[in-house]
């Protein structure tokens, strides 16, 4: 199964919904794809939804990071939500949990948006 | 309750889901919990991406095998390539450490195979490829309180 | 596009459903129809269906051998076995012929390779084991009306 | 993925509904419980309801054909439906279309069974 991406904007704010597996022969177009939004299309704000996501490895845990850290340098935020028990786990393992802000729903994570930024 | 297989394929990346999608196949008749499969599939998606990013530099034509097999409980998996090898075993299984930072590795393959099995045993030396040994016991469902 | 894997496993008939696992894992980067998708996975299934009960006999621990390829649109697979062989392949194709009526085999296993495949070449003789080579063109979706 | 089977009975008319995958490895058991259905419970007509069966390959031609012999001398009716359009090339390609009645709905072959039997 392959990776579905959806890209969607509220002023600042990008949302990227992620449907089926994220592994390292996904994860180059991911990154592709979500640097143009960052860059060309200037989004300052993310909104990584993972309710969707079926699978992920190591190869996930990358790109977040090597956006994370774009997003940062931006003065940006990065959020994520609909993370499943297993995806979770990875985050825990990286990190990853502890420098970022997660959200169980994607109305949660709206809502806490709408007061940080 | 016993089985075998080895699945060959080539260093391409479209071969990661392969692997993972043989490796649920074989392991379903242990009737394995969610957790295990994802489990499973996880530690062999890392092993086997670490062949083809590191083991052969991202060339594809290059052969990796992914052996399983089960005896009861237990299930073992072996992934191996003839690739560069690994010079210090103790240093690449560091969390975070990773050779390839501007591929934006994460440095979490290792750490993960760890977590996600009850062992792991690395046989590499630079020249002679790679051998990543993977065992785990699989909670049998009727016998969770013995 | 072009690849390749080989899997190899034990002739049990759990591992049945782990070859059509396995070659649909392998086809999906070439977006294959449905129906493409389920012929294939029928004639993979009646290949190594006969590798376990008419090659070995329904005895497990033997070797089956899954290979498959494809370059462009062309996939091509091979089923092998180092079993009894079969005396005359022609009348083994037959539409209904079986040798194991007492297994309610239908006989249909050779008919149905024809059917859903262009090509299919059986070698095979008493004592050397039997080779099934299938070979299928992928109807490109966006060269359907050339 | 295994096969699941479920057995319903309607007076002499035992339905089997089938889900999942029907190849050599589930051929086994399939006609196992469905000859004690008919020996032990002496069912003498069979609906085989097939909606819910992802494949099937010559082993399942093979155990319907034994049981069709069956269920002929014991002077009952086998009737198939919900079979889509894969299995039907292989009830085709076997001569088994000609040989029994089908029905596009289980509705469809009970009423034509209160019909026939
Ligand atoms: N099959 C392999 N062949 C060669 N080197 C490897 C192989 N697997 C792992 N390594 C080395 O071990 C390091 C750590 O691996 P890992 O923990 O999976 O992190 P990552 O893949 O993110 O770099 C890699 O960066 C690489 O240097
Ligand atoms: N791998 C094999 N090894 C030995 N004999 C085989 C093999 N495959 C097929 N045969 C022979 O060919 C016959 C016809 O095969 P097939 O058309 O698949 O029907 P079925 O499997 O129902 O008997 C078998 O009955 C068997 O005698």
């Amino acid at each position: 199964m392959a990776l579905a991406t959806a890209y969607e904007v509220h002023d600042n704010l990008l949302i990227i919904r992620l449907e089926g597996e994220l592994d390292h022969h996904e994860a180059d177009k991911l990154r592709k794809e979500w640097q143009w939004w960052l860059k060309e299309k200037r989004k300052r704000h993310v909104l990584l939804e993972l309710s969707g996501l079926d699978f992920m490895d190591s190869s996930g845990l990358g790109v977040v990071l090597g956006r994370y850290k774009e997003i940062q340098a931006n003065e940006g935020m990065l959020m994520i939500s609909g993370v499943s028990s297993e995806v979770d786990r990875l985050f825990e393992l990286s990190g990853l949990k502890k420098l970022l802000p997660f959200a169980v729903t994607e109305e949660e994570a709206l809502q806490k948006f709408g007061v940080m930024i | 309750m016993k089985n075998r297989m080895t699945l060959t394929f080539d260093s391409r990346s479209e071969n990661e889901s392969l692997a993972r999608v043989t490796v649920s196949g074989f392991m379903a008749p242990l009737d394995p919990t969610m957790e295990e499969m994802m489990d499973v599939k996880t530690v062999v998606s890392e092993a086997v991406t670490n062949a083809i990013i590191h083991g052969y530099d991202s060339e594809d034509g290059k052969d990796i095998e992914l052996h399983c097999a089960y005896e009861n409980d237990e299930l073992v998996i072996v992934i191996s390539d003839n690739g560069s090898g690994i010079e210090d075993v103790e240093m690449a299984k560091e969390p975070l450490y990773t050779s390839k930072p501007e591929l934006e590795r994460s440095g979490m393959g290792f750490t993960i195979m760890e977590n996600f099995m009850d062992h792991v045993l690395v046989t590499s030396s630079p020249g002679n490829g790679t051998r990543v040994e993977l065992r785990k016991k699989m909670v049998a469902k009727d016998r969770v309180c013995h």
